[in-house]
């Protein structure tokens, strides 16, 4: 991990209050591991908003680095103002990946909101491999999806309003998208109430599935210990340290479904 | 080169800026983006007699010009912290100053005790009686002379290395904690822990810390932090270390001129791990540029109008 | 539009946007800049039995997201206040509450008698119990308990009017402070007042306020201002008033659920002497936006995690 | 006076470290009442510098108003980087004026660093009233001056280092201006030790002088108390307000040398 002045290379909008950025920052391009990593923004010099924002990977090509993010409150919008040749402070690449390589295993792709970034690059990355994967992208309305609805070609879009693809949250779109996958294991990113669904529907189903997980960062590097998320079956005794809770930072944000509690 | 050199009782410290308890990890976690070794020293996580977990999130919440925090204290413990970290700290050039917690007088001492009985190379204790989070962190002598007195001569008796107590700006009269501390024996003090603070959701009404209170950090509070050096230093005789908000060369000047012999820089971690280096870098720029000399030379020296 | 009527004690306000003492000078200067007869209320500066002219200059600094004064309670004194502000006030829509400061409790009494047995409109009194620039300013008393309790009964029985005490967030415990003065028979409780806070000019070593602490105000103290509510809230049956780092809509609804009827906005009227009025208009949308109805509902209603 | 949003019509570099801005504030244009009077400005929507600034108003032309500052600190570094069409958050216009209009005086002029905005304004004034004045403008250096220096029609500069105009400070440069005057007003801006040699040197010379002085202000309106100045002879009793202290923000900036204690 490193911190870097990337430079901005392009920053637009490319669905409804969803941008995509791409910079050069090779030091951390150099470093990246995969899918599921991500950097720390420092947006603005001011103290107004101190800390850096957390931002996933959504791709890496040499030594540029791409981000697709969601306009959610002030520090978001103001990445929107950031333009072509500007300077950004970033720290990174920081986390786990998602884990797979696995043949016998159908990777099923599900992204939603914020969490689209990782997911998309962890498809770039099985595509490059010539992995076969499936692709499952919830959105509330049709306007937020800024790719296409093909079936045919596993990609499988829900809104909620049933303005694009399979109308309800990823869930019936994810049941669809099973019927011809043989073994497949689901790896989710996305908001909290999407994530949780996932988690109950892989466990219904049996089915193996890794989720990426959200947390309010301090830092990003494991010296803050604000990120925590529970485990399952953490050990609370009093003599336990990060059983019961775990740094998302360092230890995630990529956990199975299994070991931890969402919400 | 100005003369950064510093001391606090009998350690000689090559720079005055040491990094805070529990923004720095155990020390050793960012030595891949900072050179930790050009730090002044380094104060630990606060280290309890058993290890704890921590306080479930949410644990953080950024504010105006700073945060809150609820860690709640979880840390490996101190067997643990003899264990795995001291022999890290036989590799580090850097002075470690070992941040300890407790809820009573008695596991301040074990854990102390403990330390002392294990071979170790580091530079001293500072004692957390001020966190705002837990029961376990000392709050309740961090308010009170007597219990700040009994307890520093208690732990005063039972190491020869630096004894350095944490304070609390949550009081009413933080000179009168400091006396007390020095009478104990303390070889000097640290302050200022948090500020008590809350921050609130409104979208959905929940608490942005998940036990309600945490504790506030950063800029916000460098006035809160300067005042209370400077009262403490009106006050007693023993060296300070000035603790809040510090984030540039210019910042910790303030706090050397209110009274302060090192400082301790915290949440500007989190923004930029190697912040530390750059102020260490910017002082001795600054210092030579106003012909300041050594540090030593300017301790206290806030003229006030009369 | 939302329900913004609150009510403190006996008195019923059209918004719970008041202005804070010190901020607004005596609440006819900037009618130029505001429709100050939107307001919910506004507090006048501190008024002393005799006119004040102040502490020297330097007197403010900005630090932060906030700024540190040391005014020294400048003010005109009861006497002119009553015949020269007073009259004033018959023209206002807007409820005016006078705050009071003394050294003594007899002080305190006298200027509250003088201004009762003039005619006016007056809503009620805040007493400044807690000032940290002069001992005028009554800290003495905001510090402890018992004397707390004695001078607000003993003011209690000298006014029907709303009697509001201002709290101090410099003291170990303002939960204590505020139950005291419940007993004694305040109407409402306000808070907070600045916290005690520095800040040097490294350049010619000197303090930027002259005697050399301050009072910290503006959005740096929200979190502080939040949690002294909330803790009082927990201790008292009285309503609160929040007071501390109040810029926007959403800080109202934040201070609000966390137990307070009624928020003064001070340092932001530095910037903008008209930001009462838009706090105003802002919260009407929000509370619609957010159905959420009578801020009388969400008093105190912050969920904490368990 | 109002808050008024201006829009910048033009800011550039007029001499080392020295910034001229032209912007249109037609609601404080039309409020002005004469040089000395200030505006306020709120340099940016942060609050790490919380407080606005003050800066003379230099001259007023139609709907517009210009400022001339000099680079001190932070916020008057960030008023550099607005650029033309950017609109700027002001209020005045604030405090009083300096007061002339008795022929038999002669206005001399004394401007030096951040000071020169009001004096130059005052020099205009007199200019379109086709009143005669003298102009005396101290700096450190000849790069700090963008007028130039000609005795003969009553400029004078002075430079600490000789390399325009005389050398030293503006009082030897007020001496040699005086000798061609008749009775002499002194009108004075500028920092602190300036304006204590011109309040002495005026004093010992028996010339009437006004000084424009300087404040670190809260509010520029009279309702924070900040920004005293502390008047000579004030009464001091427990009974006085606003005899010894007075606000520069409304009672000033502009005051009789007489009247006030510099430093
Ligand atoms: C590992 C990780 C990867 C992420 N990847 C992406 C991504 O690829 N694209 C994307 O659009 N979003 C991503 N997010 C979410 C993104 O970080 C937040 O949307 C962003 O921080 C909001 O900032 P804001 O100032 O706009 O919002 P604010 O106005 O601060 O809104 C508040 C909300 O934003 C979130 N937030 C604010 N500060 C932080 C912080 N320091 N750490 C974590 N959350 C915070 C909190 O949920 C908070 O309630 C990721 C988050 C994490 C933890
Ligand atoms: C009535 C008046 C008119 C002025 N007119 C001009 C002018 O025409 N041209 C010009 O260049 N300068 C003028 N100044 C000075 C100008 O306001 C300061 O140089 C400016 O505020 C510095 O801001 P900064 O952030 O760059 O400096 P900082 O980094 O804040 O530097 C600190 C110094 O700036 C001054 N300062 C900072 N904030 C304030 C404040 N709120 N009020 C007053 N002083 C402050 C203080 O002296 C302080 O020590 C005037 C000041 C006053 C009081
Ligand atoms: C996330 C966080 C965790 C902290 N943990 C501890 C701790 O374990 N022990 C301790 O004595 N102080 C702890 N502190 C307090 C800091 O050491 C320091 O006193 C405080 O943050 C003020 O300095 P700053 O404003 O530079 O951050 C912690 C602070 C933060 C922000
Ligand atoms: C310049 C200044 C003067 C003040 N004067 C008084 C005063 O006379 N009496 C009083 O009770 N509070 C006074 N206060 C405190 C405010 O009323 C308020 O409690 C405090 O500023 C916190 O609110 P804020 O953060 O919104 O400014 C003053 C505050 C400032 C900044
Ligand atoms: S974000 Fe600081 S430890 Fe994870
Ligand atoms: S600047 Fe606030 S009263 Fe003058």
């Amino acid at each position: 991990m490193k911190i870097e002045i990337a430079t901005v290379l392009e920053n637009k909008l490319i669905a409804s209050n969803i941008w995509k950025m791409k910079m050069t920052a090779p030091g951390i391009a150099e470093q990246y591991k995969g899918a599921g990593q991500f950097i720390q923004i420092l947006v603005q010099s001011s103290w107004d908003n101190p800390l850096r924002r957390p931002m996933s990977i959504a791709a890496v090509d040499g030594d540029q680095i791409v981000i697709i993010y969601k306009v959610f409150g002030r520090m978001t919008q103001v990445i929107t103002e950031q333009e072509a040749g500007e300077e950004l402070d970033i720290l990174g690449p920081l986390g786990n990946t998602f884990r797979w390589g696995d043949d016998e295993f159908t990777p099923v792709l599900v992204g939603g909101g914020v969490g689209l970034a990782p997911i998309l690059n962890m498809y770039g990355e099985c595509t490059a491999a010539g992995q076969n994967a499936v692709l499952v992208i919830g959105a509330r309305t049709g306007a937020e999806h800024f790719i296409d609805h093909e079936p045919q070609n596993n990609v499988f879009l829900a809104t909620d309003d049933g303005t694009a693809g399979i109308t309800g949250t990823v869930i019936p779109a994810i049941a669809i998208s099973l019927k011809n996958t043989g073994k497949p294991e689901i790896l989710a990113c996305g908001p909290e109430p999407m994530l949780k669904a996932v988690q109950e529907f892989a466990a219904a189903h049996e089915i193996p599935a890794q989720l990426s997980v959200e947390s309010y960062m301090g830092c990003g590097i494991g010296i803050c210990q604000g990120c925590v998320v529970e485990r399952v079956n953490g050990n609370v005794s009093e003599h336990s340290y990060h059983e019961k809770y775990s740094l998302v930072c360092i230890d995630g944000p990529v956990y199975k479904s299994e070991e931890v509690i969402i919400g | 080169m100005a003369d950064l050199g510093t001391k606090i009782g009998i350690v000689d410290f090559e720079n005055p800026i040491f990094v805070a308890s529990g923004t720095y990890g155990y020390g050793t976690e960012v030595s891949e983006l900072a050179d930790i070794n050009d730090l002044g020293a380094i104060v630990t996580k606060s280290i309890t007699r058993y290890p704890r977990e921590g306080n479930p999130p949410p644990r953080i919440v950024e504010t105006p010009s700073g945060m809150l925090n609820s860690i709640g204290l979880a840390n490996i413990g101190v067997e643990a912290y003899i264990e795995t970290m001291i022999p890290l700290y036989e590799e580090l050039k850097t002075p470690i100053i070992m941040n300890i917690a407790g809820s009573t007088e008695a596991e301040y001492c074990e854990i102390l005790e403990m330390t002392e009985s294990a071979s170790s190379n580091i530079a001293g204790y500072e004692i957390n009686i001020s966190c705002p989070n837990v029961k376990a962190g000392g709050m309740e002598f961090g308010v009170d002379c007597d219990l700040t007195e009994q307890l520093t001569s208690r732990l005063r008796k039972l190491t020869e290395r630096l004894l350095i107590m944490k304070l609390s700006p949550n009081v009413t009269d933080i000179a009168a904690i400091g006396i007390a501390a020095e009478r104990g024996g303390a070889d000097a003090l640290s302050a200022i822990n948090t500020l008590v603070g809350m921050s609130i959701d409104t979208t959905n009404k929940e608490s942005n810390i998940h036990f309600g209170f945490g504790g506030l950090s950063g800029p916000a509070i460098k006035p809160v932090g300067l005042a209370c050096v400077h009262k403490v230093y009106q006050a007693v005789d023993i060296p300070l270390i000035g603790i809040g908000g510090i984030t540039c060369a210019n910042d910790v000047l303030e706090y050397v001129l209110a009274g302060a012999a090192a400082v301790q820089v915290g949440t500007a971690n989190y923004r930029d791990p190697d912040v530390g280096n750059s102020i260490i870098i910017e002082l001795d720029t600054l210092l030579d540029k106003n012909n300041m000399g050594s540090i030593l030379n300017l301790i206290g020296k806030v003229q006030l109008g009369s």
